[in-house]
């Protein structure tokens, strides 16, 4: 359980010769050859697709909770919004708008991907950035119609929270796609790249569903 | 497999030599290694902690230490023993073990895993120099609003523990994440789901919880940051907050932190029962489902730490039901246990001796854990010292008796030596004895109306004898832990050899050496049963086509472990850690100012990105050799 | 060293448990409700016994009747190949008795929490209690706002009536717990809370805050009499009065002491101009045993180190420390000696 | 084992700093050295003399300020630092100098135009945390020792979020009302 042993162990191993334990499969039967298999493998196949939706998981979680406050919120108050007006409509809705209409590059990428075009993706990725930095200045617009400061009431700071929460992820995955981008001009490039161009398609996707509720819980949970 | 090939896998695998090497290291022994001594240290400094706050209560109107550095203290103790020893510890073990048991040659993403640990260690090393500071957060280690709020904690105290919890809750997740891909993709081939040792099934269902536990901490001390920092009013009932909404937050998230403490040792349990009864554990399909209804049910307990709150009286009765029901599963597992004692072969090593412990203090302490989900019985018992028994009977019991069982058990495939059977005897008794005396007059003393979190009482309560005994007995704990350690350091060097199977144990993690070379396999095993090492070997019995000269792991298919795809993992690289350091930064100096959540993310975008960005010699090496699906 | 310490352990405990002071014991019931949770505890206690036992004893036997094996004993197993139903059938039946024994607890709960809900409350006393850090102020309701007051520390209730203690908090969450009366109810700003109980026992009952509350959580304590009707009608006629104008020089230099320097800045005292309400209304102070939330006996020597430096008995608290001219101080404590 | 080492010559590291420790966190109850009464002034022009207050170092003290600038009804004038009968105590301007010192002189003994004098009310320890709370409403202390928001309806931001106003002598008092 210590470092030394861990020296000691480079030298002293593999020289050091295993006695074989009374019933361990030690002397070599029948191989199981594997060396024909693929190296990489899309969707399901592949650990990242696992690791995707972990990360899935725990952000829905967080969007879930935070929804379920600003709800638990409301309803232990008289007035909803506390001050002033519901945030305006224009912004958001022309968010919600772009970001829907981003999954059409998005699913081309990930297509492309998945047919392992090196082209295609290289066009649609550029694509689908053009639309992440379209929207991220249309957010920018998005705050100062929200009609409360963050510190001003309860109503506010969990407005602001989510709002904030979201646009962390927007603003994330967007310099994610940026770098990935960049390495199909530049590489070093190997095909199991393909297989990450068509994860963080996939996390996009969760990137704009997510929004939908947020956007209806933020826009029309403060005007019903 | 000749011994050049031996050697040719040991060089692909082994982490980079010397100072510079130390800091890229990712293969997942070294990590799990360092995970576990670090949490051990913390374990160690909160135990230290809590022999102090004992001086302090051994007599009525004690001086040892003011409210102030008392307060800090129970904090620390609490802190540190939830989020830097308990559920860390445990994946730790699991970051070593899980590769071994499943047949793995690495976990799924080990920089991600080098990482976790990183940031891990760099947060409680934030903690503690904090605390040394006088910068020691004092609200409590469930830091209730308004007391840990921006009016009644002045200064940065409860800012460190807020920040605390994102380290740890950051690491936590990424290992949950980093188990769950291993033991879905990873396993060897033949390993089917239901012949997964049940540690592995444990740790499975321990993960998944975590990804939907963690963030609700995470969530709520953000939320209380902000409002300490930039006055927002989540928690403020002046301007349309609410206390209790922190305190749903938090046991939402707190209630199954308990049980991803408490269901890991379940696997070192069946684990070491089976070896030491040389049988299988009865019951396998009960003991897994019995692991995911708990782990299921653990999400609808959390109001039950609320009961003296104003919330509805039939709530409470839902939730009092369902706290009892949790007892079912745990009931199922106990008694496939004792069933698997009744029918085996008894083998009596210290492992076993900590794992017994279990069925009195884990059954104790679930015992009372009844008591205080009945809401009438609750309004009496809660935030009393017999709350503070109960938990440390279930903690004790439920985790830290199994830990140091598996710590017996498995030393010697982590060393390669064994630890002393005499001295860990010693140690047993000592701290199972130490322990009762510690924490059994504590029941008495809660019911006796001692509440949790006094730092003194005045003399005519009574309650000096009781406080004294308990005194003596968390010193006999720490004598057994100092026994504990003298045995590691010494037996690491002198103790006895162990060879590969020194339990004669069935599972995977016996069939290398001991310790495991650094690609654990020289041959990839095929599996064809729960205990490959105690069934008959079946053709075929092991991997081959994976080359020795690069780190190429064999993918699996989820269910049936079929033969995937042949996959390349990263190389030692220095930048988790730089990307560790960058968002400490971005953690810390977010105490400090908002604005470092600006200009702290750009570091960190930095680091992260040259961790990503592959090596063109290896790049190109391995588009050489891809083979497209 | 085992058993030394064993015996060293049941020693003091048993020590211990000769000293236990029955003012402050949830195992001492004094009043309805608290009877009713001791029902409980002793039902359940004795049904936990009773399965620790039998789980422990089945843990043994199984040990004792196994036999012993080393690590190259070779391990059976054929239970993988056969499902051993024998074993299968007697776990089931251990499962299916542990339901009912947790189904038992479930009813008993419920039994109690409804038997508890059924206090009746006619010609209740309502008392609205305040936590502030680190003391409790009591404001006695009644129909006729002339006969309310206010008192702080210590509540005087009448046995075998009932009492309506609405509960509100000045600053962070504290909770009230009488054990021998009642269980515990958090104190929780921005919320109300009610807690029903009635003492059927006359007596001294002590509460304290249970919920970690700050620096001096652990000193924040209250003091229940409970005493037939009429004893507590009398007491709250009294609290009722104004202050007494005091009736020697020194009572009257003491008076002005108080109204002439930092006390007047927080504290009320009926009748006088002294009306702040940061720290407990002293109109009848020397009516109460204890000073410092029932912390420290109520005479002359402790109110003396009490104002001349409450942050050495009790560190943290808000009341300053009072450098007064000696025989400044002789006065103000003559004069609040007067407060009965 | 490295990071053994690590920890213990981290443990060091933290003992020695423990030593000096961090008096901004500290919870004083009892009044540091060095914060002694200051003589009355003899003419509102006089300087009063310097004393050195560590309590506008301190956080707890500082929101003990608050405390008793709430209960003490301060705001009863002051409002929230905005003024209203009393002068505004969150902008650049005093009258009466803006250092601890003169803070305390004129809570002690008073000014002309209404302020009383508190001096016989309080104990020279609240007066020197009002003082140190007074000098955070116009952000004139450390971001890290200023207070933050109140669990109470809003009365603007917190003072650990106000700018700092730089303190300029007004030399004709205006006329209230």
């Amino acid at each position: 359980m210590s470092e030394p042993n861990e020296r000691q162990r480079g030298h002293a191993q593999p020289a050091r010769p295993e006695p074989p334990e009374p019933h361990a499969p030690m002397h070599p039967g029948a191989g199981l050859d594997v060396a024909s298999l693929p190296t990489f493998g899309f969707g399901q196949r592949s650990p990242m697709w696992w690791a995707t939706l972990g990360l899935i998981a725990i952000e829905s979680t967080v969007f879930a909770l935070t929804i379920m406050s600003y709800f638990y919120l409301r309803s232990h108050a008289n007035v909803w919004p506390m001050t002033g007006m519901p945030p305006d409509l224009l912004w958001g809705s022309l968010n919600t708008v772009i970001l829907v209409a981003s999954m059409v590059p998005n699913q081309l990428a990930k297509k492309a991907a998945e047919r392992m075009e090196l082209g295609p993706v290289r066009l649609w990725m550029v694509v689908c950035l053009l639309f992440s930095i379209a929207f991220l200045v249309v957010r920018g617009l998005e705050f100062t119609a929200l009609n409360t400061r963050w510190d001003s009431d309860a109503y506010g700071s969990v407005v602001w929270m989510l709002i904030g929460l979201h646009t962390t992820h927007l603003a994330t995955d967007t310099y994610d796609s940026a770098v990935l981008t960049v390495l199909t001009f530049t590489g070093p490039f190997e095909s199991k790249r393909f297989v990450d161009v068509s994860e963080n398609a996939a996390y996009w996707y969760f990137v704009v569903l997510s929004w939908i509720p947020i956007y209806a819980v933020v826009y029309f949970g403060a005007r019903y | 497999m000749t011994v050049r090939d031996a050697e040719q896998l040991e060089a692909t695998w082994r982490d980079p030599p010397g100072f510079f090497g130390w800091f890229c290291a990712i293969n997942h022994k070294t990590i799990a290694k360092r995970f576990m001594i670090t949490t051990f240290v913390f374990f160690v400094l909160a135990g230290l902690l809590a022999l102090a706050m004992r001086l302090q209560l051994a007599q009525p109107n004690g001086r040892v230490v003011g409210p102030d550095q008392y307060d800090q203290m129970f904090t620390m103790h609490g802190s540190t023993m939830m989020f830097l020893f308990a559920v860390p510890v445990m994946q730790a073990v699991a970051m070593y073990l899980v590769p071994l048991m499943i047949g793995a040659r690495s976990v799924a993403f080990p920089r991600m895993n080098a990482f976790a640990w990183w940031i891990f260690t760099m947060g409680g090393i934030m903690l503690y120099v904090a605390y040394f500071l006088d910068i020691g957060p004092d609200a409590g280690w469930f830091a209730y609003v308004p007391l840990s709020g921006p009016q009644y904690s002045p200064g940065k105290r409860v800012d460190v523990w807020a920040q605390m919890i994102t380290f740890t809750e950051l690491a936590a997740l990424m290992e949950a994440i980093v188990i769950i891909c291993t033991i879905l993709k990873m396993r060897a081939p033949g390993m089917t789901l239901n012949r997964m040792p049940l540690f592995v099934w444990t740790m499975l269902a321990t993960s998944v919880m975590v990804l939907f536990a963690m963030p609700a901490v995470m969530l709520a001390s953000t939320a209380l940051i902000c409002d300490r920092l930039v006055g927002t009013h989540f928690y403020n009932p002046g301007e349309g907050g609410d206390a209790l909404l922190w305190q749903h937050l938090f046991w939402f998230f707190g209630h199954p932190e308990v049980y991803l403490i408490f269901i890991p040792p379940l696997g070192f349990m069946s684990s070491i029962i089976a070896t030491f009864t040389r049988r299988p554990v009865v019951g396998y399909p009960a003991m897994v489902l019995a692991l995911i209804a708990t782990a299921f049910l653990a999400f609808g307990l959390w109001v039950h730490h609320m009961f003296a709150t104003n919330l509805p009286e039939l709530g409470k009765t839902f939730f009092t039901a369902a706290s009892l029901m949790i007892a079912i599963p745990t009931a199922v597992q106990i008694f496939c246990w004792i069933a698997t004692l009744g029918s085996g072969k008894i083998n009596f090593k210290t492992p076993l001796l900590f794992v017994l412990a279990f069925f009195v203090i884990l059954l104790a302490g679930g015992l009372t854990g009844l008591m205080l989900a009945s809401v009438s019985l609750d309004v009496q018992l809660h935030d009393t010292f017999f709350v503070v028994a109960h938990l440390h009977y279930v903690l004790f019991g439920g985790g830290v008796f199994p830990l140091f069982g598996a710590f017996y058990y498995w030393f010697p495939k982590f060393t390669g030596r064994m630890l002393n059977e005499r001295l860990g005897r010693w140690q047993f008794w000592l701290f199972f004895i130490g322990f009762n005396v510690t924490f059994f007059p504590m029941h008495i003393l809660g019911l006796q109306g001692m509440t949790r979190r006094i730092y003194t009482y005045p003399e005519q309560m009574g309650w000096g004898g009781m406080n004294l005994t308990a005194t003596v007995g968390a010193f006999m704990i720490a004598a057994s832990v100092l026994l504990f350690i003298v045995n590691v350091l010494v037996s690491r060097r002198h103790g006895e050899p162990a060879g590969a199977n020194p339990w004669g144990a069935g599972t995977l993690e016996w069939s290398m050496a001991s310790p495991p070379p650094a690609g654990n396999f020289e041959r990839v095993p095929v599996v064809h049963g729960r205990y490959p090492l105690w069934q008959p070997m079946q053709e075929p019995s092991h991997v081959t086509g994976l080359d020795n000269d690069d780190r190429v792991v064999l993918v699996t298919t989820v269910a049936d472990a079929l033969p995937d795809h042949r996959m390349a993992l990263p190389t030692p690289s220095p930048w988790p850690f730089w990307s560790a350091v960058a968002t400490t930064i971005f953690f810390i100096g977010s105490i400090v100012t908002p604005w470092a959540v600006v200009w702290g993310s750009v570091p960190v975008a930095i680091a992260a990105t040259l961790w990503f960005w592959p090596k063109r010699a290896v790049a190109e090496r391995r588009a050489r050799v891809e083979v497209r699906p | 060293m085992k058993t030394r310490a064993a015996l060293f352990a049941s020693g003091a405990l048993a020590a211990a448990g000769a000293a236990a002071a029955p003012f402050q014991d949830a195992l001492r019931p004094a009043g309805a409700q608290a009877a009713h949770i001791g029902k409980l505890w002793n039902f359940t206690l004795g049904l936990c016994t009773l399965v620790f036992v039998a789980i422990v004893v089945a843990c043994l036997v199984a040990l004792w009747r196994a036999p012993r094996a080393d690590h190259e004993s070779m391990a059976d197993v054929s239970s993988l190949a056969r499902p051993e139903s024998r074993i299968h059938r007697r776990i089931a039946w251990a499962v299916g008795l542990s339901a009912i024994g947790l189904l038992a607890l479930l009813a008993a709960d419920v039994f109690t929490s409804r038997a508890m809900a059924r206090l009746p409350l006619e010609g209740a006393v309502n008392i609205e209690l305040v936590g502030h850090q680190w003391w409790w102020e009591a404001r006695y309701r009644d129909a006729d706002p002339s006969r309310e007051f206010t008192t702080a520390n210590e509540l005087h209730i009448p046995v075998g009536r009932p009492v309506i203690v609405t509960l509100h908090s000045s600053d962070v969450i504290h909770s009230l717990w009488i054990p021998n009366l009642q269980g515990k109810k958090d104190l929780i700003p921005g919320r109300t809370a009610i807690l029903r109980l009635r003492a059927d026992r006359p007596g001294v009952y002590r509460g304290q805050c249970a919920e970690f509350c700050g620096l001096e959580h652990a000193l924040m304590a209250l003091q229940v009499t409970a005493e037939p009707s009429q004893g507590y009608e009398a007491w709250a006629e009294r609290q009722r009065q104004p202050a007494p104008a005091p009736a020697t020089a020194l009572a009257r230099r003491g008076q002005q002491v108080f109204l002439g320097t930092t006390c007047v800045m927080c504290h009320t005292i009926g009748g006088t101009t002294a009306g702040a309400g940061l720290g407990p209304n002293l109109t009848h102070l020397a009516s109460r045993q204890t000073i410092g939330a029932g912390m420290f006996p109520n005479n002359r020597g402790y109110l003396a180190g009490w104002i001349a430096d409450p942050q050495a008995m009790k560190p943290g608290v808000n009341m300053p420390a009072n450098s007064l001219p000696p025989d400044d101080l002789q006065a103000l404590l003559t004069y609040l000696e007067t407060l009965k | 084992m490295k990071n053994r080492v690590g920890s213990v010559v981290l443990a060091g590291l933290a003992f020695a700093l423990a030593l000096s420790g961090c008096y901004r966190e500290k919870r004083p109850t009892t009044a540091p050295p060095g914060t002694s009464g200051v003589t009355q002034p003899t003419s509102t022009a006089q300087p009063a003399p310097i004393v050195v207050s560590h309590y506008t170092d301190n956080a707890y003290a500082v929101s003990q300020g608050k405390t008793w600038y709430r209960a003490f009804n301060c705001n009863g004038c002051h409002a929230a630092g905005g003024g209203n009968m009393g002068p505004p105590l969150m902008d650049a301007k005093w009258r009466y100098g803006a250092d601890p010192a003169s803070i305390y002189a004129s809570i002690a003994y008073g000014r002309p135009n209404g302020m009383p004098a508190f001096g016989a009310h309080l104990t020279e320890d609240q007066i020197w945390q009002l003082a140190a709370f007074v000098r955070s409403l116009s952000g004139q202390l450390s971001k890290n020792v200023a207070s933050s928001r109140g669990d109470t309806l809003q009365d603007g931001k917190g003072e650990s979020r106000r700018e700092k106003e730089t303190p300029v002598q007004e030399q004709t008092p205006a006329v209230e009302r």
